[in-house]
């Protein structure tokens, strides 16, 4: 993202076309992942609509306590530092430095509470037995693969928000990201955050026994 | 340059289109076989209507390419160059308008082809049979004396003791009397139903003489009818990618009369 | 850490220079040089195909060396025929007609188009080239591993590619790689597609608005937006099929199988949802390999008939028809597979509709030449070709988008024809229109017209030869995908097939012809003006080749209409779109 | 039924060529003479149907050659059944003398070929089209390989001791059997169901007797210097 506010698709009114946006090329860009990002997401989903109908056998092993309790308290945590991060874009655009940058760190550490959480809750599912290939249960063995896949690609975009965020706090800090970085990383994290409004009903609440 | 180019255009198209007429080169034809099925005529019919209509399109777009470039070839210098007549309008409306009409006649009438052998389920009294494909071989089973055709037990196949379905004969009584064969023999004019599966990989059930091909998934067993209307010896080839030897996977498909079909039947229901 | 593209200054070393460089052009470049490499194996791999298509027995000295255990006694056994077609399908249509007329000249004349001094993130676009570099090493090391490269075809049908060894050989380590080498591949062209995105919003010139785009830009950036969206389902099916193969999951691998009397221990995926999902991108994939050489044509063609083309808006619009209808008819490649066949007709539909915006884009064309006086150089002569070509391969298309027709075409040469004229041949054509008329600008040397009017003669006549019949073949039930001809059907066809494989050997030779002429031109061709072909777009508004920041330090500003031909101007019968003069209307 | 007659006719021709595998014995050992048999209904050989290989479908126009999972003799025997010594063996010799298994009329020749531990076997494709020759070993490794008609043959070897079925995908019905051992002191069973051991030095002997179909039966041999004992393996066979 460093060569952000270089090709700033504003503010060069002068020599430049206007962007027909009018946001900056990061943000652009930003908004064009998360559009193809979201197709990703969606393929996966579709894999596991398609799987789930076609398996007469589906498993729906989730009990309240502890899985969907601790769901609910993941997407709790995971709003939470959706509201952080808008804080920190709230302070990056006022130029409240500190601030900004505390709020970036809030939220870094919220995403980090939540991998946490969400590891904890593999370690207990493969400790039941469930695996990619098998089912504890007797039931279809797509349940691991889809449940590990989904939650895993989810997982994976929130460690690497997580690193995201860090970086960009760190740099912010310094002077080397400004608040267009931060608002295009917010980008990015809010997409993260709607993604597991689609994962966890349909992953954790439809599984619930 | 362009004089040679619009030759040569003109040219291929020519011999291109020529081969349509003239496909028969001793002993090797480049056209399609006879039509042995019910439905095969609706097929044909379909294709001679696409081949008339987009080879209009094919000849009228070549040679009028090859015709302008011809033309522009030995312009004078300092020519002013001519807009078509009408600009782009009458191009767009054109394209509309011919491929419009010529698309909507195929969808509608392909359509109605495409669903009197896929939206129809086959009659009451339709020969079963079923057709087993593996790596790199068709096999196919009629019900035998009894009518009935025996479970499927996949671990059960064993294709060096000839059980290539995975029947138990042992348990399963009705699957004593299975008639298993490799090469497909089918009464005339009588229609068939087949249950297609597949115990490894996808594969393909094609027969040039029927127009018919219906890929064999493996997980889902998949019905086709058709009804033979020639009597002869067909073969049945694989059309899907199935490994090495994808291209020796065939099998013959033998139609015959009624009375030389009831005999086959005779000699292998007693030979189970 | 965040200063301007065109303030970076320019890298002297010559790593930072040629290698690691940040420089849109070196890495158009960079992917074009990778699209020949692939383009030259891949067609190997085909002259080797057609030799053991036409005489099946036929020992071809040397081939032992490359696979002792795929050609015994320089014999080509049928995997290893299966294999080459694999590897001869992946290489061409990621690497070759992905990566050259739409990274590789999109990289290099995108941002000279809009006028921007590099790409919005150049970055970003040096990690592209090199993570497509890493899949193109991954994909290349498939030859070499135990079990030899994949042979599933490039369309990699599960269960076949999803349950490993035991389906037979070429489904071993190879076939993981082939997974693995698309699914970087994918994350490269993602990476690409965001930045040509955002450079062509964002960094276009003072003037530059979208109406005044070339047609070649227009192609990049759908073809760019198709990419974003298709890729990014081809991504996830790719880990997924790799899933399979090494996790032990079974998406794609339905129960009960029994390979080689044992039964495998998937149970209850879907063969069907691989095609799904590989189709999905699959259709699009044919857009986006054939929209940019749509655009680049449509580019170059003004320039030698000296005249606009018809309807320039209208063809953009052709352009964006193609791209939006690209997503609703991947299941015009399953209607035989086993779907409902009530789909089928669904799919037919839109597919039929897709033939009007591509009839009135050829009609544009051809409509165009009317009346011109054409300036025949080998580019243009390759656009004409182009022309011819696409026209042959898409009146096919008609045939299989109907499945009355398509059950008994499917999976026959026909198809092989159609989609060789239609997205290989006819993207070659704009790839060879492309370098020919480029070249001077990206070196700065000329080529040799005579050698690329040999050059073209040969391949012009050359592909209706090796194409033409295979029409022909499959009216016949010739099937495709086989390593050798011998049912009874399909042995009196081998003579077809052998004046095909002559056809084939005599055009690809002639490829070396144009290979030396771009060397020869490298280095000894005669120096090129800034503005040879006397065209009007801002590529030829500065040196050949452009400096680093492509416009040394100018910033460019866009009076004009891209393609003001045959009006007078200050500059002869053209008007440049940076010329600031007054025109009036033909 | 013309089958039955031509059955012993090709059950000959088969065994003289399987036979060919048997080890030359050093002289004046003991031996060990006998036969394999069966109690019960064994299942019926069939006859395969050729008619995908016109080819082979031609060759065997006249005999359809018949499954060979269970061929059974006159008078209830076995061929195709290896007796070999599994524990005891003493006086065993490398096998060093290349055997030879041949793919012809869409058959493999010999139905069971015994080896020895890292002897040395050519696989010969005789005829005019392609086979792929696929072992199913579980310990050996796996390896599966097509020979194109008039490539040369190949030549390979296994280094541990297994019972392999041998497959060609192309003919579904080929099936074969590679047998490797770690003793010399090895017989298959002709087409009377019988079988010689040969040069067993004086000893103690577990004999097993293994016929794919029925599996494996073991029996314990004493010998003095220079005797010949007869002994008899019977299976129980089941119809299906």
């Amino acid at each position: 993202m460093s060569d952000v506010d270089i090709t700033t698709g504003m503010g060069h009114a002068g020599f430049m076309e206007e962007s027909p946006y009018g946001i900056p090329s990061g943000k652009l860009a930003m908004w064009c992942f998360v559009i193809s990002d979201a197709v990703t997401f969606s393929a996966v989903l579709f894999v596991y609509g398609y799987l789930r109908i076609g398996s007469p056998d589906w498993s729906t092993p989730f009990k309240f306590s502890p899985t969907i309790l601790n769901g609910i308290v993941m997407t709790f945590i995971l709003l939470t530092s959706s509201l952080t991060m808008l804080a920190a874009v709230e302070a990056a655009k006022a130029g409240r430095k500190s601030a900004g940058f505390g709020w970036l760190c809030a939220t870094a550490l919220l995403g980090a509470l939540f991998a946490t959480l969400h590891l904890f809750e593999w370690g207990r599912m493969i400790d039941d037995g469930w695996r990619l290939f098998q089912n504890p249960l007797g039931g279809s063995v797509h349940f691991g693969a889809a449940f590990f896949s989904i939650t895993g690609l989810h997982l994976l975009h929130v460690v690497g928000g997580v690193c995201a965020l860090a970086v960009i706090a760190l740099g912010y800090r310094r002077g080397g990201y400004n608040s267009i970085d931060v608002e295009v990383t917010g980008i990015y994290w809010h997409f993260v955050d709607l993604v597991w409004m689609f994962v966890f009903p349909l992953v954790y609440l439809m599984n619930a026994q | 340059m362009g004089k040679a180019f619009g030759a040569v255009l003109i040219i291929i198209t020519v011999v291109s289109t020529a081969v349509f007429f003239f496909h028969d080169f001793g002993g090797m034809s480049l056209w399609l076989p006879v039509d042995a099925s019910e439905h095969g005529h609706g097929v044909d019919h379909q294709l001679m209507e696409t081949m008339y209509g987009s080879g209009f399109l094919f000849v009228l777009s070549q040679i009028l390419l090859g015709l302008f470039v011809w033309q522009a070839s030995d312009r004078p210098q300092g020519w002013k160059y001519r807009i078509f007549p009408g600009g782009a309008k009458p191009m767009v409306i054109s394209a509309i308008l011919l491929v419009g009409i010529e698309i909507l006649t195929l969808s509608f009438v392909g359509s109605k082809v495409w669903a009197g052998i896929y939206f129809t389920s086959a009659k009451p009294g339709a020969l079963p049979i079923d057709v087993q494909a593996g790596q790199f071989a068709f096999y196919f089973r009629y019900a035998g004396v009894d009518g009935k055709f025996g479970a499927l037990h996949p671990d059960k196949i064993d294709e060096g003791s000839g059980n290539f379905f995975g029947l138990d004969p042992r348990n399963d009584e009705a699957a004593r009397d299975d008639i298993v064969v490799a090469t497909m023999v089918i009464p005339v004019n009588r229609e068939i139903l087949l249950t297609l599966h597949s115990k490894d990989v996808i594969h393909s059930f094609y027969v040039r003489e029927l127009r018919l091909q219906q890929d064999i998934v493996p997980g889902l067993m998949i019905p086709l009818h058709f009804t033979a209307t020639k009597t002869g010896r067909y073969e049945i080839v694989c059309t899907q990618l199935c490994g090495l030897g994808h291209y020796q996977m065939k099998a013959y498909l033998e139609v015959k009369t009624q009375e030389e079909f009831d005999k086959w039947l005779k000699d292998q229901e007693a030979a189970q | 850490m965040s200063e301007a593209a065109h303030q970076h200054g320019e890298p002297t070393g010559f790593i930072r220079k040629y290698i690691f460089s940040v420089d849109h052009k070196v890495i158009g470049l960079q992917y074009i040089g990778l699209g020949i490499v692939a383009v030259v194996i891949g067609m190997i791999l085909s002259w080797l195909m057609r030799l053991h298509l036409g005489w099946s027995t036929l020992a071809i000295p040397g081939l032992e060396k490359l696979s002792p255990t795929g050609a015994p006694a320089n014999v080509m056994t049928p995997e290893y025929y299966l294999s080459l077609m694999t590897m001869h399908g992946t290489l061409m249509v990621f690497f070759v007609l992905t990566n050259v007329p739409f990274a590789g000249f999109g990289n290099y004349f995108l941002p000279i188009q809009v006028g921007a001094p590099d790409m919005a993130f150049p970055r970003m676009n040096m990690m592209s080239f090199w993570v497509t570099f890493t899949a193109f090493l991954v994909l290349i090391a498939a030859f070499f591993v135990p079990g030899g490269p994949p042979l599933s075809g490039w369309t990699a049908y599960a269960p076949l590619s999803a349950v490993g060894e035991s389906s037979g050989p070429g489904e071993g380590l190879g076939q993981t790689l082939w997974g693995l080498s698309i699914a970087i591949f994918c994350v490269a062209q993602l990476l690409g597609a965001l930045n040509f995105i955002a450079t062509t919003l964002d960094l276009r010139t003072k003037g530059m608005s979208l109406a005044r785009m070339p047609f070649s830009t227009w192609a990049w950036f759908i073809t760019s937006v198709i990419g974003l969206l298709a890729f990014a389902v081809l991504l996830p099916a790719c880990i997924l099929l790799v899933l399979d193969r090494v996790a032990g999951t079974s998406f794609f691998v339905p129960g009960g199988l029994v390979i080689n009397d044992r039964m495998q221990p998937h149970t209850g995926g879907s063969p069907l949802l691989w095609q799904h999902l590989f189709w999905f991108f699959g259709h699009p994939e044919v857009y986006i390999a054939i929209l940019p050489a749509i655009g680049i044509v449509s580019h170059i063609l003004p320039a030698f008939l000296r005249k606009p083309l018809l309807g320039p808006r209208v063809l953009i619009g052709c352009l964006a028809a193609i791209g939006f209808l690209s997503y609703m008819v991947w299941g015009h490649h399953m209607f035989v597979s086993g779907m409902n066949p009530f789909s089928a007709i669904l799919f037919s539909v839109p597919t039929l509709v897709i033939t009007i915006p591509a009839t009135i884009a050829t009609l544009l064309w051809i409509g165009s030449v009317y009346g011109a006086r054409i300036r025949f150089s080998c580019a243009s002569l390759f656009c004409l070709g182009f022309i011819s070509v696409f026209i042959s391969g898409g009146i096919s298309g008609f045939f299989l988008a109907q499945p009355s027709i398509d059950t008994y075409l499917h999976a026959t040469y026909f198809v092989v024809a159609h989609f060789h004229f239609v997205m290989g041949v006819a993207a070659i054509f704009a790839m060879f229109a492309g370098i020919y008329f480029w070249l001077p600008k990206m070196v700065g040397r000329m080529m040799n017209e005579t050698l690329g009017k040999i050059h073209f003669w040969l391949t012009f006549v050359g592909v209706y030869c090796i194409f033409m019949p295979m029409h022909y073949l499959g009216l016949a039930g010739n099937v495709r995908r086989y390593a050798a001809f011998t049912d009874d059907f399909l042995a009196p066809l081998v003579p077809v097939h052998q004046f095909i494989t002559i056809a084939a050997l005599i055009t690809g030779a002639a490829q070396f012809i144009f290979l030396y002429n771009l060397v020869w031109s490298r280095f000894r061709g005669p120096k090129a003006t800034e503005n040879p072909w006397q065209a009007t777009s801002l590529e030829w508004s500065t040196t050949s080749p452009p400096p680093f920041d492509n416009f040394g330090g100018r910033q460019l500003v866009v009076h004009q209409e891209p393609y003001l031909y045959g009006v007078e101007g200050s500059a002869g019968d053209y008007v440049m779109q940076t010329s600031p003069e007054t025109v009036e209307a033909h | 039924m013309k089958i039955r007659h031509l059955c012993p006719l090709l059950l000959v021709l088969l065994v003289s060529s399987g036979l060919a595998s048997v080890p030359v014995p050093p002289p004046a050992g003991g031996t060990v003479t006998g036969k394999i048999t069966y109690t019960g209904t064994p299942p019926k050989m069939k006859p395969i149907d050729m008619s995908k290989e016109p080819n082979c479908a031609k060759e065997h126009a006249a005999s359809p050659v018949l499954t060979e999972n269970v061929v059974s003799g006159p008078g209830n025997t076995l061929e195709w059944a290896v007796v070999y010594v599994s524990a005891g063996d003493q006086g065993s010799t490398p096998g060093t003398q290349t055997l030879k298994f041949d793919q012809k009329g869409c058959q493999y020749i010999p139905h069971v070929l015994v080896m020895q531990v890292d002897q040395p076997f050519q696989i010969v494709n005789s005829d005019p089209h392609l086979h792929n020759i696929h072992p199913l070993p579980k310990i050996n490794p796996e390896w599966n390989k097509s020979q194109p008609p008039g490539t040369p043959p190949l030549t390979e070897k296994y280094d541990k001791p297994e019972f392999i079925s041998v497959k060609c995908n192309v003919h579904p019905w080929m099936h074969g059997w590679f047998i490797v051992l770690n003793t010399s002191h090895y017989a298959v069973s002709g087409s009377d169901g019988s079988f010689t051991l040969k040069g067993l030095a004086p000893g103690k002997y577990t004999l097993t007797a293994w016929q794919e179909q029925f599996g494996t039966q073991a029996q314990d041999v004493t010998l003095a210097s220079g005797e010949t004992k007869n002994i008899t393996f019977t299976f129980k066979a089941l119809p299906y």
